[in-house]
């Protein structure tokens, strides 16, 4: 049924009349794996210093949000201001269901799954109906409104958060467990990695970016761009979900007074954007720097509040492309989906 | 091998704490923290050993909260951790509880405003026996907010009452009561028939307090009596003076109003509001005095959870000296049977780790602004003879006649 | 009944007034500059604290304090949010606006350390206090100011805006203005002029509301979130959407809060603005026009 | 009364325009021939003070100008009608005209005598005067963006391809008008690909190629140039 | 081919297209004329589906296709260029063409290489080959023109619009365009409705010439008749073509 071919230097699969590619030249594939492996690494390295393993995988929470928000940005050709309001669905769901039901994560993660597809679902048509800010700025309330509606229902538990939810995983070792944690966190984030950067190699990476361009220009060249910004929204806003469904069941409570408010969405776009704009591994640069900048700056205790988006802000002017960039620039350069927010 | 017992012996006790440093609560909570220690290692440590305190800023982020408390339990081996803030408390309880079994060791929190937190003791005592509550504010009656029906009706000689309370997770008891436990609150104080003429709930964000003044004033009702805490007392204030319900007495729980410069927040516009566990620094015992006049001398304020602060590591300390290990299970044991009178009250825990109910225990304190930004204290009796014998409550009305306004 | 449409009528209008002081600069900037200007919040606080730090700090009285508040207030909005960003991310929106969020985070947080919420800053702007009744309403005498803040600031832009050159031009550049460019308008100083322009509204109403409003260094996360609201109902940048959309606004808030629940007013101005912006993505006016 | 002298202009590290010279006496019509990309609006550009350049001088009526300012050029009189379209789209076809005149304050006082004249000679836009502009089709906006130069009273006029998706009567319209007006003595710099018709009203034409001037001659004898003939006529 | 049955469009208050009928044979070159506003590029927006018409109806094929989506419309076989060129401002001029190629029709068995095998194609054969890695925001007038003539032709469709190609073009350039054009005809076999003001063009390139106004179709037929046709020279040419 599949059928692999050798092409040069690509591995061709069949399946069916569909037809993959995957290019098995060293340069396409080694940096990543270095990335991935010096990731893997941490855990064990820094097995004595919790905080530390706690830090990395708070920072591949942040990728996952971030990575499939890099996509979903030129996918939609929107920039959405509220990707936390699908951290608290999954978040929610999850631990509603584990509360209540006393599931575990991985009786969660279908429920949060499904119900991920369906407010995607439901809110999806907002890609179609509102343009350019319009977008930014329902999505904006969007957090907020949920906000508000935890604060009102009593089973969201407010301001206390959701607490007593499954922890990820339990083998008796505290230790153990806490290090395989963090290797599901680095395991998500990586798969979300690797989709994410496949399907931008791909030709709905190209549909994106010609989404992203122009709409109009890209509907009479015969895209269905309602249907593939559905599809983008829908995946992306999926990915996002299982981040607050990971963050749920590792931190054992869920609070949307932490995640459905501006200074989150602050963070994780400081990500996309200190990382390297719209780049996909620049969002694992930027949530590893950012993490690691709040940490280094609390040795100057209350100075940090301050020192803290200070430092972010020079490093906005002074790094064009982010810190991917850096290693980017050098780089051929193909093909670089820039996020923009229109005016009108 | 006296060298080495030596060394060995001052070896030092660590005592975590996770705040949010740059609000009002952290700052205070971490200067008490901090002259309980000296005072402590000043007086020879615990059993000999030094205490060293270990400052964390969880910034109101649960995911740095949770870094932090790993950090201090697993790789510090803190004996204690503090906590403080509502969010964060609830994930390092959670985190605790997993952690308990490897690492045992202590929390207090200074401040678990849901109830049901302190319920997870109560329910599954093996798993949660490690976290106390370390927060004065605590009534005479089950829940703070509970137990001042005898204020109202003699102190503020309340005939018909507005009821407000704040929607939000923490009132919930308020609210809804538990059934067969607690009445909500406006049975009860319907119960020692006082009348509430108008109920309402309002929304924690809410800027615009007018129209329910409005209607409250509507209602005819000559007490507003508001559960708040994390409503904008300070804007609700200004906007009460200057409505229709501004004759009414306004009585809050907390937040804002419990800061003396609650009276400059709000421009003198705060004459004759009253508040639970107000900043006035009370001398409850001879130690309060001192520890008080050193808060001050480090500039920080002196807010609901600052006894508790202070006394958190003295209790610890006591507890350790009547066991003397610091073997965590015989801690808890200790500190569960025993009593604790240091700065404030008398601490002793029931089983659900609450500090006990009802005299001699806690006290709640009840505070009116009266002229030139006073803050009085107007309740219980017998603090106001030790602050202030003449002190009394006034209503508001006869306030501003006082003042001349 | 009557009572409560009186009470109702009353309030839409004082609410009203209230959002439309508070997101008139941001709607002018939104439609002069094409921006989305997230370090507004910062504006409300350089008001209400710089006021405080004329008057508490270096012992100005009340008046020279207030002109001194403005001259700050245009140092800052230019010195720090328009030739440092604005000018500089003009055409990269993405950027902009994390820069500015960053920005208003930057003054929030200096602001803390200064003044603390403890500080108890209280600005003595009260012309009137007491009450004042309208029919069976009762409303803070000082709300009436800020009633006639509202409607005098927004004729006085308006005629500006609609009556003399200037405003032609800067008409002209909210529209294209690549093509005012070439008409001879020069964007170098209409920009700065619309940046200053859009910081006049928030500063007269902070000074005229800061006796029935709390002042706190976090105020302005929710200010600003006020602002986006009513502008995104209005049409953004469009400045008759704006001033509808804040009665609107203002109405919705008294119909619940009288008629309805009090509890629920915040939840329903958000849930409003969310369905009319669905059903309406352009908001009530187009927000092509600044007028 | 125009004089350029030495003109570079770069975009970013790309030279376009090369030590260019160019003339304008009063009361002329001169074109500036080339094909796409040669750099023919970027000269109008620099001399409107839209964009820098990066050495030589611009002197207009013996005076030199003030690098990158456009606000000075206009009020001085120098008026350029830019390529595609640029309206102002949601403003009236009126007050895209009144914004011509905004910026000289000559021109704003006698802002409705000009007006009535620009709908005399292009009466489509009075009688569209008070639609919304973009509504108004690709050569209804060409005529809009013409009158709006004219409004200004210019010293100088630098169109800039008026041909540009014009029908054949609407084009002979424009020339026709540009014609009465060069009569009048209005000093004009056409930039047109339609080489015919420019030297037709032109007295003489500078050739652009690359960025360079290759050319300069009178009209007839541009037109008789085998060079041109033969690149820009097609014969 | 095409068939335009009483097509009507309304803009508030303003009627672009009024009741306009006509037909369109396969193979033949179109050409659509008319003064300024005329509505043609309406018109052509109302084929492609960018715009739904008020009434009457337009059938490809024998199918109604009259508000159908862009790129149903497309996927039947219809592209179009722009007036004013849009391309993919972000993209290489490579990449442009391979929007085309994924978008066009469904080809499933087309993997990312393949598409850009294909759209090398096409570039070549509108000679921009040498410029297929440039950004396309960096191309020149021309180029953009032909970038998006590749960018039609590579959604392999059986009718293309073209609206004001020549537009900006100098009399040489137009020589080589309608070459490129002809040669379009000849390797895809198209039908071609093209829109253009330039005479010389019209006369050269098209077979039947269509001239609207006020949105009406005015006369159709053989270039050489329609620009004698004194209604036409009246309203549009203002004055005879040799
Ligand atoms: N903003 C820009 N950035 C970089 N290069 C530019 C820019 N604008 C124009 N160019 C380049 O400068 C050269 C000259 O452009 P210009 O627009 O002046 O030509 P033109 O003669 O007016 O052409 P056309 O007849 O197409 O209008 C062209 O090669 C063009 O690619
Ligand atoms: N979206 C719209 N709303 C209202 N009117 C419009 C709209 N689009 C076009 N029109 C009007 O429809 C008429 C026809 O416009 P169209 O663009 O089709 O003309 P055209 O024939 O292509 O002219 P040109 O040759 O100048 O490009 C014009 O008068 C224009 O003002
Ligand atoms: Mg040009
Ligand atoms: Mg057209």
């Amino acid at each position: 049924m599949v059928k692999i071919e050798h092409k040069r230097a690509l591995l061709v699969f069949r399946f069916g009349d569909k037809k993959f590619e995957w290019p098995i030249e060293t340069r396409y594939w080694r940096n990543p794996i270095l990335g991935v492996a010096f990731l893997a690494l941490l855990p064990v390295i820094f097995s004595s210093h919790p905080d530390i393993l706690s830090l990395i995988a708070t920072a591949n929470i942040y990728a996952c949000i971030a990575i499939p928000l890099a996509w979903q940005m030129t996918g939609i050709g929107r920039l959405n201001f509220g990707p936390q309001a699908f951290v608290g669905i999954g978040g929610f769901t999850a631990g509603l269901l584990s509360i209540h039901l006393g599931w575990g994560p991985w009786a969660t993660f279908p429920i949060v799954i499904i119900t991920g597809i369906l407010f995607g679902l439901i809110l999806s048509p907002l890609t179609n109906i509102a343009k350019g800010l319009y977008f930014s700025l329902v999505t904006l309330i969007l957090p907020l409104i949920f906000l508000e509606i935890t604060y009102y229902f009593g089973i969201f538990k407010g301001e206390t958060g959701l607490f007593g939810i499954a922890p990820m995983i339990s083998i008796g070792n505290i230790v153990a467990e806490l290090i395989i944690a963090n290797y599901f966190s680095l395991i998500m984030m990586v798969l979300f990695l690797f989709v994410v950067v496949k399907v931008f190699d791909s030709r709905i990476g190209l549909y994106s970016a010609a989404i992203n361009d122009d709409e109009e220009v890209a509907n009479n060249l015969g895209l269905n761009i309602k249907k593939w910004k559905i599809i983008c929204f829908v995946v992306t806003s999926v990915m996002i979900t299982l981040a607050g469904w990971f963050s749920a069941h590792y931190f054992g409570t869920f609070a949307g007074v932490t995640y459905l408010q501006l200074p989150f969405m602050l963070k994780i776009l400081m990500i996309v954007m200190i990382g390297g704009r719209g780049d996909v591994y620049g969002a694992i640069y930027g949530a590893y720097f950012i993490v690691i900048l709040e940490k280094v700056l609390t040795i100057f205790g209350t100075a940090n509040y301050l020192l803290f988006p200070l430092i972010l802000l020079i490093l906005l002017f002074t790094l064009r492309e982010g810190i991917y960039g850096i290693y980017r620039k050098h780089k051929y350069r193909e093909y670089y989906p820039t996020i923009r927010v229109r005016k009108r | 091998p006296g060298f080495i017992r030596e060394s060995f012996a001052a070896e030092p006790i660590k005592i975590g704490f996770i705040g949010a440093l740059s609000t009002p609560y952290g700052a205070s909570n971490k200067a008490s923290l901090e002259i309980s220690i000296d005072e402590i290692n000043k007086a020879g440590g615990i059993m000999g050993r030094p205490v060293e305190l270990i400052t964390e800023d969880w910034k109101r982020e649960i995911p740095l909260a949770v870094a932090a408390y790993k950090k201090l339990v697993m790789k510090d081996k803190c004996l204690i951790v503090f906590t403080e803030g509502t969010e964060g408390s609830t994930a390092c309880a959670q985190l605790g509880a997993r952690l308990y079994s490897t690492y045992p060791h202590l929390m207090f929190s200074f401040w678990s405003a849901h109830e049901s937190l302190m319920d997870l003791v109560g329910n599954e005592y093996n798993k949660y026996k490690f976290m106390f509550r370390v927060y004065s504010n605590t009534a005479d009656s089950y829940n703070p907010a509970f137990g001042f029906n005898d204020f109202f009706k003699q102190t503020v000689g309340t005939k018909k009452l507005a009821l407000l309370i704040e929607d939000i997770g923490w009132t919930e008891v308020y609210r809804n009561g538990r059934p067969g436990v607690y009445p909500t609150l406006k049975e009860y104080l319907e119960k020692d028939g006082i009348q509430v003429v108008y109920e309402g709930k309002t929304d924690i964000k809410e800027k615009m307090f007018l129209p329910i003044l409005e209607k409250v004033a509507a209602s005819g009702a000559d007490t507003i009596y508001w559960v708040t805490g994390y409503t904008d007392t300070v804007t609700l204030v200004k906007q009460w003076d200057q409505s229709p319900a501004k004759d009414m007495d306004l009585i809050l729980m907390s937040g804002a109003v419990s800061y003396a410069a609650f009276w400059k927040m709000t421009g003198g516009r705060a004459l004759g509001v009253t508040a639970m566990w107000p900043e006035i620094p009370i001398p409850f015992t001879n130690k309060s005095k001192p520890f008080l006049d050193e808060l001050k001398a480090r500039g920080s304020g002196l807010l609901a959870s600052t006894y508790g602060a202070y006394d958190g590591p003295w209790i610890l300390k006591a507890a350790a000296e009547e066991v003397g290990d610091f073997d965590v299970e015989k801690l808890i044991k200790a500190i569960e049977k025993g009593e604790f009178r240091h700065s404030s009250w008398i601490w002793a825990f029931d089983k659900r780790h609450e500090p006990k109910k009802g005299y001699p225990y806690l006290p709640n304190i009840m505070g009116q602004f009266q002229e030139d930004g006073r803050y009085i204290v107007v309740l219980p009796q017998k603090l106001i003879e030790v602050t202030n014998p003449k002190a009394k409550y006034v209503r508001v009305k006869d306030l501003r006649k006082r003042a001349g306004q | 009944m009557v009572h409560i449409i009186e009470s109702i009528l009353v309030y839409a209008i004082v609410l009203g007034s209230l959002y439309l002081l508070v997101s008139l600069g941001f709607s002018l900037i939104c439609g002069v500059l094409g921006i989305f200007n997230l370090g507004y919040g910062a504006t409300f606080l350089v008001a209400i604290y710089g006021m405080w730090m004329f008057m508490a700090t270096f012992g100005l009285s009340l008046w020279p304090a207030i002109v001194c508040v403005f001259v700050l207030q245009f140092l800052f909005t230019l010195g720090v949010i328009y030739f440092p960003i604005v000018k500089r991310y003009i055409e990269k929106e993405e950027l902009l606006l994390t820069s500015l969020l960053l920005m208003s985070l930057i003054v929030e947080e200096t602001v803390n350390h200064f003044y603390p919420i403890t500080a108890g800053v209280d600005i003595p702007t009260a012309i009137f206090t007491g009450t004042m009744q309208i029919g069976s309403t009762n409303i803070p005498t000082q709300m009436l100011v800020v009633v006639i803040a509202a409607f005098l600031v927004t004729a006085l832009y308006v005629l500006f805006l609609l009556k003399t050159k200037i405003g032609f031009k800067i008409r002209a550049i909210s529209q294209n203005s690549e093509a005012a460019k070439l008409l001879g308008v020069r964007l170098e100083r209409i920009y700065p002029l619309a940046m200053i322009l859009a910081v006049i509204p928030p500063t007269i109403c902070m000074l005229v509301i800061a006796p029935v409003w709390a002042i706190e260094p976090m105020m302005g996360a929710s200010l600003l979130q006020t602002a986006i609201l009513v502008t995104i109902l209005g049409g953004l940048g469009n400045l008759r959407g704006t001033i509808i959309a804040s009665f609107i606004v203002g109405l919705i808030a008294s119909v619940v809060a009288f008629a309805g629940n009090p509890r629920l007013v915040g939840m329903a101005i958000l849930i409003v603005v969310f369905f009319v912006l669905i059903y309406k993505p352009q908001g009530i006016a187009k927000s092509e026009t600044l007028w | 009364m125009l004089n350029l002298k030495n003109i570079n202009i770069s975009y970013g590290v790309i030279q376009v325009i090369h030590d260019v010279d160019l003339n304008v006496r009063e009361g002329e019509c001169v074109a500036l021939l080339g094909s796409n990309g040669s750099g023919k609006t970027t000269i109008l550009k620099a001399i409107s003070g839209i964009i820098p350049y990066t050495s030589g001088s611009i002197s207009f009526q013996g005076r030199p100008c003030v690098m990158n300012n456009s606000t000075l050029s206009y009020e001085s009189g120098i008026v350029q009608v830019p390529e595609g379209c640029k309206i102002l789209p949601y403003m009236t076809v009126q007050e895209n005209l009144l914004m011509g005149a905004a910026c000289r304050d000559e021109a704003w006082k006698k802002r409705f005598e000009t007006l009535t004249w620009i709908y005399q000679i292009f009466p489509k836009l009075g009688e569209r005067c008070n639609q919304q502009s973009n509504l108004l089709s690709g050569g209804e906006r060409q005529l809009l963006v013409v009158g709006r130069g004219l409004m200004a009273l210019p010293k100088l006029l630098m169109i800039d391809e008026p041909s540009l998706g014009l029908s054949p009567r609407v084009l002979m319209a424009i020339y026709s008008t540009m014609k009465m007006l060069r009569d009048k003595g209005l000093t004009i710099l056409l930039s047109e690909q339609n080489v015919n018709q420019a030297l037709k009203i032109a007295s003489r034409g500078y050739v652009l190629e690359n960025g360079r001037i290759v050319m300069e001659a009178l009209s007839e004898e541009l037109l008789k140039s085998p060079h041109i003939r033969k690149a820009y006529l097609g014969m | 081919m095409l068939k335009l049955d009483g097509v009507t469009k309304k803009f508030e208050g303003l009627v672009a297209v009024n009741n306009v009928n006509f037909q369109i044979e396969e193979g033949e070159i179109v050409g659509l004329i008319g003064p300024n506003g005329a509505g043609k590029t309406t018109l052509m927006n109302l084929i492609s589906g960018t715009l739904k018409p008020t009434e009457g109806r337009i059938e490809f094929n024998g199918q109604d296709i009259s508000g159908v989506a862009p790129y149903d419309v497309c996927h039947r076989g219809i592209s179009r260029t722009y007036q004013i060129p849009r391309p993919f401002p972000d993209m290489t001029a490579l990449m442009n063409v391979a929007v085309g190629v994924f978008c066009g029709k469904n080809r499933p068995n087309m993997s990312l290489s393949d598409a850009m095998l294909d759209a090398s194609h096409f570039l070549e054969f509108v000679g921009l080959f040498g410029k297929r890695n440039m950004l396309a925001r960096d191309l020149s007038l021309f180029d953009l023109r032909a970038l998006e003539l590749a960018r039609a032709l590579a959604t392999t469709p059986k009718f293309i619009l073209i609206d004001e190609v020549m537009a900006g073009l100098n009399q040489s350039e137009v020589t080589i365009a309608i070459r490129l054009i002809r040669k379009i005809v000849e390797e895809f076999h198209v039908t071609i409705m093209w829109i253009e003001h330039i005479m010389k063009i019209i006369m050269e390139a098209t077979q039947r010439v269509v001239v609207l106004q006020y949105g009406e179709v005015l006369t159709s037929g053989l270039p050489e008749v329609v620009v004698n046709d004194p209604r036409v020279i009246e309203a549009y040419l203002g004055e005879k073509i040799a």
